[in-house]
């Protein structure tokens, strides 16, 4: 038996393209166009979900992106999908689905006890409750509470899909594609301006679809047809279906998810992206989300088979599904009569509206008791009976306090109740784009007010007017006005064509209605929020507690903060919460609107932007070389260097070991090339090198170089390097790796803020040189084999730069070592790095040329004592806490950080000092960043003096060394302190200065 | 996601520049002579507005000039930008932080 | 830089290894070892600014955004005092030492940046719509038209941008940034190849 | 004040939970208070229960100018851990920690502090350096730090990529470090000090201050002109607005940052794991939400949004290190206006105006401290002298030069 409540002939569904779908692994039937909810309901299936409290059944609410209750677990394995509303999911053929936060089952849900005990879960309860004994709350009750928690599952697998991203530019953007998007849209796009038209569902047209309406005499979705035809045609025109406009951020930046493939099911492989992520820059923009229908906050309002009167009506017309046989219709306005009447004609057995207004006059009332509906006049549902869904209502007379029944009650059997407390139109958007609320008295809703900076516009239901005239002259109005606005047309209207509109009465307005008890008396409950399972009478609580602000509401009771942030609840809240402050509704206020509308997939907002896209892996044109040669690499920056070349099965410590002791004997290649370097020209170069630096550099030769170190203001080391004077006027200067950007962003800002006048130019030159720094004893024969430079140390001097040729390249050769032996740093236009490297190892086979990487670098700078900046200091360090008295110019009046040095802290005694540490077992290296003490206790807390900064065991030593930063660590060389380490073993050490080979510096000369 | 108008360049995504900070705080000239309190001032000191702000901007990924800015802290309208060592065109006195210059003026906008 | 590179002497760009991406509406190559100059000096001085032109055979561009072309050199506005010049394969060394001749005394700095960048051409009739998946710019025909150039971002990679005509862009990108934005142009290609 | 347990639900439920009473009391302001407090955030709250428990000053009232609890107290990912690099700030934040672990109890409102565990990940060799310091650090601090591999993290998060994009090294834990119910905090805080004594006086926007020869002598708000012996400004974000107010500047700045949680979901992150080089920290709350943080704008604003791009700054980063979330949605995202120091240390501080005091400069980071803040400020003010655990946080330090400098020391050059 399938699809029995599926009606003959009605409905936009395509009865020629039948699916087959499973809901808890049970198989059905439904068409392509339908949603999961309308199929579920198609095949009488109405309890879809257990609520995330109480664990009350749970049916299908509503038929839009509002739902709060059919949240659904979609798909299986890696593209399963928690907390999925069942109204958004169009149908695909092999949609699988499950009902979440139950077990065993939907219908059998064990934590449904929490039913039992709900009077012991008022809102807050956890606030009181779970603190005795203290020591409970983490292994026992908060491991309770976690169970608990949560509504679906989580994936488990890696996401088999792409997505992708889209940056869009329009002159107008229109959100919405109900009646006011598509005038909006035919008005601004006549006018050739590029018009994006955007709407979350998979046909525009709005609530026309699941409407009877007529424009101009037709069906109104004729003109909605006539409509599309013509946007289509207009070639700056883009009409976006399933797209839901997400979050509306500053300067008309909106943000937009496409379901590209989601409608259709997986796909076999991933080329075409799941979810397209829009990324809209609009001129101006035109609200015409449409208006969301009020629930009525009654007695038991949750039981399945209770849904919105526009949900029943959009599942009638729209899906061809009539999901019960006998209706009531609750209701507190004309609007839902249009429900009744539809139900009725579409065969419904019998249909009866309880109708809250004693007297309702509307045109659509009259129409029902014509069509032989019954209809209870200021009557109020009071219960709602049904294990599973609900089969009977209770109505009572209400009486005229709004608050008292005041007759007996009288049982109506039903299998659907449909219900309707008015309409709140779609501000969400608005509110997110900075703009002002009014409260519409006469309409008892929120309408948009103030427009914040962006200045949208809002046009439809979405901005209060209900009528479909209104809409149609609303979105004619301000699709001109906004593509005017944006530059378009003369602003001329369009005129509006004809409607069929009727006048409705006035609605009565009980935001709480009774039930047979007072409220929170007895075992009814009165829901607001269905989702969170928030109902009137926690608002009485929270307002009794003193939690009256409207964002004290929302965090105490957690009202709208579910997955549908309170679409259908937020405003029947604080009409609650006004109610008992006896305030008016706009003096409560509603809570802060933020994005997104509905739920953004993470994915999709990641696009491609991940994996291996995720980040750049910059890498220097000798990388190959490296991947050939087995280079292990690191990570620094955004760089990937090789770490060290392991041979064979050597572990990183043998790899290591056997490329220091090659370096020293023979010689050794690293590849320097991600090394920050700048180019730097015009006259004042050196004087503002003088600024920058902490030495002097008018001084400089041309062809030669000099080391320096860079402060910020604070006088602390954050930089340095090795510049070189290539010409009067013309200066290379070389950074850390990762210091290379922010040097020359110090650089520049420096140079255009302050000294402007300052003839000096600044450019990025760090990849239009490969470095292949050779270094060692033999580097200098191993040059000489290929190049036409003269080596000799008496041309080609320590600190000196040459261009010529290497290997035929063209290349500027510097002699700077950063090991303390002979070296030379070839820089060649990176096009020839990789050939210059594999000339230099191939020559370098007879010279016995080991390649090393950062590792090797790190110890043989070590060995010398020479910094690492960021490794040895940390932005707290001053070149005299490193010893480095000898750079700091005393001729220069000023130079940056220059004035921090003599602050009362800065200039004190005692400072932490870079120092050498000798351990005293030889064999024993310091973790890096172990402490340092004076007196060891047994244990912690002790008072520490400071801590190793790098720490290697050097094979040309023949022990371990390290560096630290030792409070008063200057004054105390050849002291003996300790280290007491995590393990608990505690090394002595002895102070010593920071160099550790080759302490006359005789090797730099080969 | 704002925008910023680079004085060249014209309007563009903010992510395109690197914010400076507060504007038109010139190094002390003579540093030996100003005390601790002065200079650690003119490193830390802020007026950080809520209001009406000038700051620095650099357009970092575009022409990559250094320039000043006049912006609504609150509402992050910014109300026009400025070369380098130009006064601030200042917004009006009632500026509500709603409207940039080039909306307001539009003939001298661009 | 003057010596002759040796023969036998072998040049690679960031990109020598990539296949060159050829669908239906999109092509995405390198133009390789394009001469790449950055130029610095104030074009209000005249001086500068009638040498460049003698130079370049063309004006330096004043306007923001704009470019010139003369041949095969074309001239960027980068920024009031910067200018991008690019040039044929390997023409850049002797331009940069006509420059350097020319306007020594008047410009500012001369700079090769020929290797520091490559140029990655990307065509078709989709190739706004590949460039938009990570380039904020409105590339719009009425909004950024041929010959109109800037800097921008793409992404995590900063680039520079040009419309040489119709649906083709050049787009200038840092040697280590290359093989990420080049992947990253593949496979946002490859919803549209299969 | 009735105390909160099951018993008192279990008795409240048999009468409809129509006894219950108000948590505090909505007091018109007295014409003047010994103390006022500026700012109904967890730090003035708890500045003003400290006040009234230890201090013996009562007679307090806490001004806020919107609803208690709705700055940053209110925004933020509610992570709490002492691991601070520097003496000066474990002293602080340890102190806050171990108020943390009896604050349920002596508050008699449910905290939720959840020691769960916090891992600071490192993925590369310069994080390793700078958790080794750091776990050192706290370690001579005696306060707990271990040091985990790859495996062991692995362990803990079994849905961690460890090999993404910089791959896990190792990480640092702290166990006592976790989460706590951001609002109850503020909630209990206001509750048991409304019963000592303290007037908590919502909506009242403090507009100047009445300031005779230096001294400080009341303020002024919406609601009017209210004396006072003594001022303590908590006011976060809108420090320097406060300050201007009395005529002086705070070294701070105020950045948006942002937070934004996911849809609901069974638990299946069961600590804290933050990264500082794929930058994203994330946990999962009670409720079942992911609770995701990153970095802040880096423009001064006031408009508690921020900009989109840092979410998807922050979203690429979880989607690389737990790529399973790829298909979990995002629910809300909010931004709150974070007051930084240069040092991203704080500021509790004398001012250059007698009996007014300044704790500010919480940035990003003070969500943990809110008992230990709380508690050295309350005593500070009601000595006149900086408490011991505050003395180092002074703003004096930004003439003398001695900054706590939490930032230099993890985000440096290599
Ligand atoms: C997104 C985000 C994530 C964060 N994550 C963490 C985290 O994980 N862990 C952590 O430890 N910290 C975190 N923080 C920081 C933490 O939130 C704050 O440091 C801390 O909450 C500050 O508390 P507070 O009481 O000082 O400030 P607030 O809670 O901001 O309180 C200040 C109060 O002062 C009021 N006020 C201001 N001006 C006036 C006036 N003129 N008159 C009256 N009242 C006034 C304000 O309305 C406000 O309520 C985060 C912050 C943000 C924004
Ligand atoms: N009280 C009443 O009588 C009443 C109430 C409501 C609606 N209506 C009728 O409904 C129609 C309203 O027309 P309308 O154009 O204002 O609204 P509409 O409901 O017809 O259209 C709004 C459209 O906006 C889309 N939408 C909403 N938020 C979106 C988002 N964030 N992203 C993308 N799309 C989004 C929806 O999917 C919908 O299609 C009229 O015919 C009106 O008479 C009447
Ligand atoms: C730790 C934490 C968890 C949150 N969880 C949720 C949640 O589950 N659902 C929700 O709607 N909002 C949640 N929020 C966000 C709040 O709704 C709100 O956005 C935040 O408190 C900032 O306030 P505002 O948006 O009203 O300005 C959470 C906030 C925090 C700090
Ligand atoms: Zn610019």
């Amino acid at each position: 038996m399938s699809q029995t409540y599926r009606l003959n002939g009605k409905g936009r569904i395509d009865r020629s393209q039948p699916l087959t779908f499973t809901y808890d692994g049970k198989a059905y039937t439904g068409y392509r166009g339908d949603t999961l909810a309308s199929a579920l309901l198609a095949n009488g299936v109405k309890l879809v979900g257990r609520s995330f409290k109480y664990h009350r059944p749970r049916g299908i609410m509503t038929a839009g992106s509002e739902e709060p209750n059919a949240l659904v677990q979609l798909g299986e394995g890696n593209r399963t999908e928690p907390n999925t509303r069942a109204t958004m999911v169009e149908l695909f053929d092999g949609l699988s689905a499950s009902s979440q936060n139950c077990w065993p089952s939907v219908k059998f849900d064990l934590q449904s006890i929490n039913q039992k005990f709900a009077k012991l879960f008022p809102a807050g309860f956890y606030y009181k409750t779970f603190m005795f004994p203290a020591s409970w709350w983490e292994p026992v009750y908060e491991k309770i509470i976690r169970n608990a928690a949560g509504l679906g599952k989580s994936p488990m697998e890696r996401d088999p899909d792409s997505y992708a991203q889209k940056f869009a530019h329009c002159d107008v953007l229109i959100v919405g594609g109900g009646p006011a998007g598509l005038a909006a849209a035919l008005a601004a796009g006549r006018t050739g301006a590029r018009v994006i038209l955007a709407d979350e569902q998979n046909e525009l047209g709005g609530s026309l679809l699941s409407d009877d309406a007529q424009i101009d005499g037709k069906l109104a979705l004729e003109w909605v047809a006539e409509s599309l035809a013509e946007l289509e045609a207009l070639e700056d025109v883009t009409v976006l279906r399933r797209t839901t406009v997400s979050g509306y951020y500053d300067y008309n930046y909106l943000t937009a998810l496409e379901r590209v493939t989601d409608h259709l099911g997986p796909q076999d492989d991933d080329s075409t992206p799941r979810q397209r992520f829009w990324k809209i820059r609009a001129k101006r923009v035109v609200l015409a989300q449409g208006a969301i229908e009020r629930p009525l906050v009654f007695a038991d309002n949750d039981r399945p088979g209770i849904m919105l009167a526009s949900a029943l009506r959009t599942y009638i017309n729209r899906f061809g599904v009539l999901p019960g046989r006998e209706i009531v219709v609750f209701t507190n306005n004309d609007t839902a009569y249009k429900t009744a009447l539809d139900a009725k004609a579409a065969g419904a057995r019998d249909v009866t509206v309880v109708d809250l207004r004693d007297d309702p006059k509307g045109a659509l009332v009259k129409a029902a008791e014509d069509a032989g509906i019954r209809v209870f006049k200021g009557y109020a549902v009071v219960a709602t009976t049904g294990k599973h869904a609900v089969n009977a209502c209770e109505i009572a007379k209400l009486g005229d306090d709004n608050r008292t029944i005041v007759s007996d009650t009288t049982a109506l059997p039903c299998d659907i109740m449909a219900h309707s407390n008015g309409w709140n139109p779609t501000v969400h958007l608005w509110s997110q784009a900075r703009g002002k609320l009014n409260w519409d008295e006469a309409q008892q809703c929120f309408v948009p007010g103030f427009a914040g900076p962006w200045k949208p516009v809002s046009a439809g239901s979405g901005n209060g007017a209900f009528a479909l005239k209104d809409c149609l002259s609303q979105g004619y109005a301000t699709g001109a006005a906004a593509a005017k606005a944006a530059g378009f047309g003369s602003g001329d209207v369009p005129a509006t064509p004809a409607t069929d509109d009727i006048e409705y009465g006035a609605m009565r307005m009980v935001w709480t209605v009774p039930g047979k008890k007072p409220l929170g008396h007895g075992k009814a409950k009165h829901f607001h929020d269905h989702q969170n399972d928030v109902v009137a009478s926690d608002i009485h609580l929270a307002a009794r507690e003193g939690y009256i602000s409207v964002e004290h509401l929302k965090r105490y009771t957690t009202t709208g903060m579910g997955t549908d942030q309170g679409k259908t609840s937020n405003v029947n809240a604080l009409a609650i919460m006004a109610e008992i402050r006896n305030a008016a509704i706009p003096e409560v206020g509603t809570t802060t609107f933020r994005p997104p509308y509905t739920p953004v997939t993470f994915g999709a907002i990641t696009g491609q932007n991940r994996n291996e896209l995720f980040l750049q892996k910059r890498t220097t044109p000798m990388h190959k070389a490296h991947l050939d040669a087995g280079a292990v690499f690191e990570d620094v920056g955004d760089w990937k260097r090789p770490w060290y070349f392991p041979k064979g099965k050597e572990t990183m410590d043998e790899a290591v070991m056997r490329e220091c002791r090659q370096v020293r004997e023979s010689v050794g290649m690293l590849d320097a090339s991600t090394l920050g370097k700048i180019d730097i020209q015009g006259k004042d170069s050196a004087e503002f090198l003088n600024w920058i630096y902490t030495n002097k550099w008018d001084n400089l030769k041309p062809g030669r170089a000099r080391y320096g170190l860079m402060l910020n203001e604070h006088g602390m080391v954050f930089d340095d390097g090795v510049t070189t004077r290539l010409a009067d006027d013309h200066f290379h200067m070389t950074t850390t790796t990762g210091g290379a950007a922010r040097v020359l962003g110090w650089l520049e800002e420096w140079s255009q803020t302050e000294w402007p006048k300052m003839d000096v130019y600044f450019t990025s030159v760090t990849e239009q040189w490969a470095v292949c720094t050779i270094t060692g004893p033999k580097s200098r024969a191993l040059l000489s084999e290929l190049t036409s430079l003269d080596l000799d140390p008496e041309t080609f001097p320590f600190m000196a730069m040459q261009e010529g040729t290497v290997a035929g390249a063209p290349a500027r050769v510097y002699r700077i070592s950063f090991t303390g032996d002979l070296a030379y740093e070839i820089n060649v236009p990176a096009r020839y790095g990789l050939h210059v490297w594999n000339a230099l190892r191939e020559a370098g086979r007879k010279h016995d040329l080991c390649l090393y990487g950062t590792e090797t670098m790190h110890v043989l700078r070590a060995e010398k004592g020479f910094i690492i900046v960021g490794q040895d200091t940390d932005g707290t360090v001053t070149p005299m806490d490193l010893g480095m008295n000898w750079i700091v110019s005393k001729k220069k009046d000023d130079f940056l950080g220059r004035r921090s040095f003599a602050r009362s802290d800065t200039a004190r005694e005692g400072r932490k000092q870079l120092v050498g540490l000798l351990t005293q077992d030889p064999n024993f290296v310091l973790p890096e960043g172990a402490h340092v003490v004076e007196d060891v206790k047994p244990k912690p807390p002790m008072k520490t003096l400071g801590h190793v900064t790098s720490s290697y065991y050097s094979p040309n030593v023949g022990r371990s060394i390290a560096l630290a930063l030792v409070a008063n660590g200057h004054n105390r060389k050849g002291d003996t302190l300790s280290v007491p380490l995590m393990s608990g073993r505690v090394e002595k050490v002895t102070i010593t200065d920071t160099v550790f080979f080759d302490k006359e510096g005789t090797r730099t000369n080969g | 996601m704002f925008l910023v108008k680079c004085p060249w360049c014209g309007w563009r995504e903010q992510t395109e520049f690197s914010y400076g900070g507060e504007a038109h705080i010139a190094r002390p000239t003579g540093t030996d002579e100003i005390s601790d309190q002065e200079w650690g001032d003119y490193i830390y000191s802020r007026k950080n507005t809520k209001g009406v702000h000038a700051e620095r901007w650099v357009h970092t990924q575009g022409c990559g000039r250094w320039f000043n800015a006049v912006r609504h802290t609150v509402t992050d309208v910014m109300w026009d930008s400025y070369k380098m060592g130009e006064d601030a065109p200042n917004p009006p006195k009632d500026w509500d932080g709603l409207s940039s210059r080039d909306e307001l003026e539009p003939s001298e906008g661009k | 830089m003057v010596d002759a590179i040796h023969p036998g002497v072998t040049a690679d760009t960031p990109l020598t290894a990539k296949t060159p991406v050829q669908i239906e509406g999109l092509s995405i190559t390198e133009l390789p070892f394009l001469g790449k100059i950055t130029l610095r000096g104030d074009a209000g001085d005249k001086g500068f600014a009638d040498a460049a032109k003698k130079v370049l055979g063309v004006a330096l561009p004043t306007a923001p955004m704009s470019s010139a072309q003369k041949g095969s050199i074309r001239v960027f506005w980068k920024a009031f005092d910067e200018w991008l010049i690019w040039t044929e394969a390997d023409g850049q060394t002797k331009l940069i030492a006509d420059l350097r001749a020319a306007l020594d005394g008047v410009g500012k700095a001369v700079v090769d940046l020929s290797d520091y960048y490559t140029v990655i051409r990307v065509s078709g009739s989709l190739s706004r719509d590949l460039l938009t998946k990570g380039c904020a710019l409105d590339l719009h025909p009425r909004r950024f038209t041929p010959g109109q150039a800037t800097g921008t971002g793409f992404h995590h990679a900063t680039i520079f941008i040009t419309l040489v005509e119709g649906d083709t862009f050049d787009v200038m990108i840092r040697w280590s940034f290359a093989d990420y934005l080049w992947d990253y142009f593949a496979d946002g290609a490859r919803e549209w190849s299969a | 004040m009735k105390k909160y347990s099951i018993f008192a639900i279990a008795r409240n439920a048999r009468n409809h939970h129509q006894d219950w009473e108000r948590a505090w009391r909505s007091p018109d302001p007295k014409p003047s208070y010994d103390v006022i407090i500026i700012g109904g955030g967890g730090h003035g709250l708890a500045t003003a229960y400290y006040l009234a428990k230890e201090c013996g000053i009562t007679n307090v009232a806490v001004l806020e100018k919107g609803w208690l609890g709705g700055g940053n107290t209110g925004r933020n990912t509610t992570i709490v851990r002492s691991n601070y690099l520097w003496d000066e700030s474990a002293a602080l934040y340890d102190h806050a920690v171990k108020l943390w672990e009896g604050l349920s109890d002596e508050l008699n409102y449910n905290v939720m502090f959840s020691q769960r565990g916090l891992l600071h990940l490192a993925h590369n060799v310069h994080d390793m350096q700078e958790i080794g310091r750091r776990g050192n650090a706290i370690y001579m601090n005696g306060i707990d730090s271990e040091f985990l591999t790859p495996e062991q993290v692995k362990e803990m998060v079994p849905i961690i990529n460890l090999n993404c994009r910089y791959p896990v090294m190792g990480a640092l834990l702290q166990r006592r470090g976790g989460t706590a119910r951001h609002d109850a905090v503020a909630w209990g805080y206001a509750r048991a000090a409304d019963s000592m004594g303290v007037d908590i006086i919502q909506n009242c926007e403090v507009t100047g201050f009445k300031i005779e020869n230096g001294v400080v002598k009341g303020v002024e708000t919406t609601r009017g002109s209210i004396g006072a012996n003594k001022v303590g400004v908590v006011a976060a974000g809108h420090s320097s607005v406060v300050a201007e107010m009395a005529g002086f500047r705070m070294p701070l700045e105020s950045f948006p940052l942002q937070a934004f949680v996911s849809e609901p979901m069974k638990p299946i992150v069961d600590c804290v794991i933050m990264s500082n080089a794929i930058h994203a920290y994330i946990s999962q709350s009670d409720k079942g939400e992911l609770v995701i943080g990153g970095s802040g704008d880096p423009f001064i604003s006031y408009s508690q949004r921020g900009s989109f791009d840092q979410i998807e700054h922050v979203v690429g980063p979880v989607i690389e290190l737990y790529p399973i979330f790829s298909r979990v949605r995002m629910l809300r995202q909010w931004g709150g206006i974070t007051d930084v120091t240069v040092d991203r240390s704080p500021i509790i501080t004398k001012t250059p105006v007698d009996n007014m005091f300044f704790n500010c400069g919480w940035g990003t980071g003070g969500f943990k401290a809110t008992p230990g803040s709380g508690r050295v400020f309350a005593h500070s003010i009601a000595q006149g002298d900086m408490h011991p655990i505050a003395a180092p946080f002074t703003m004096d330090r930004f003439h003398t030069g001695a900054l706590i400098d939490e930032a230099a020391a993890a985000a440096v050059a290599h």
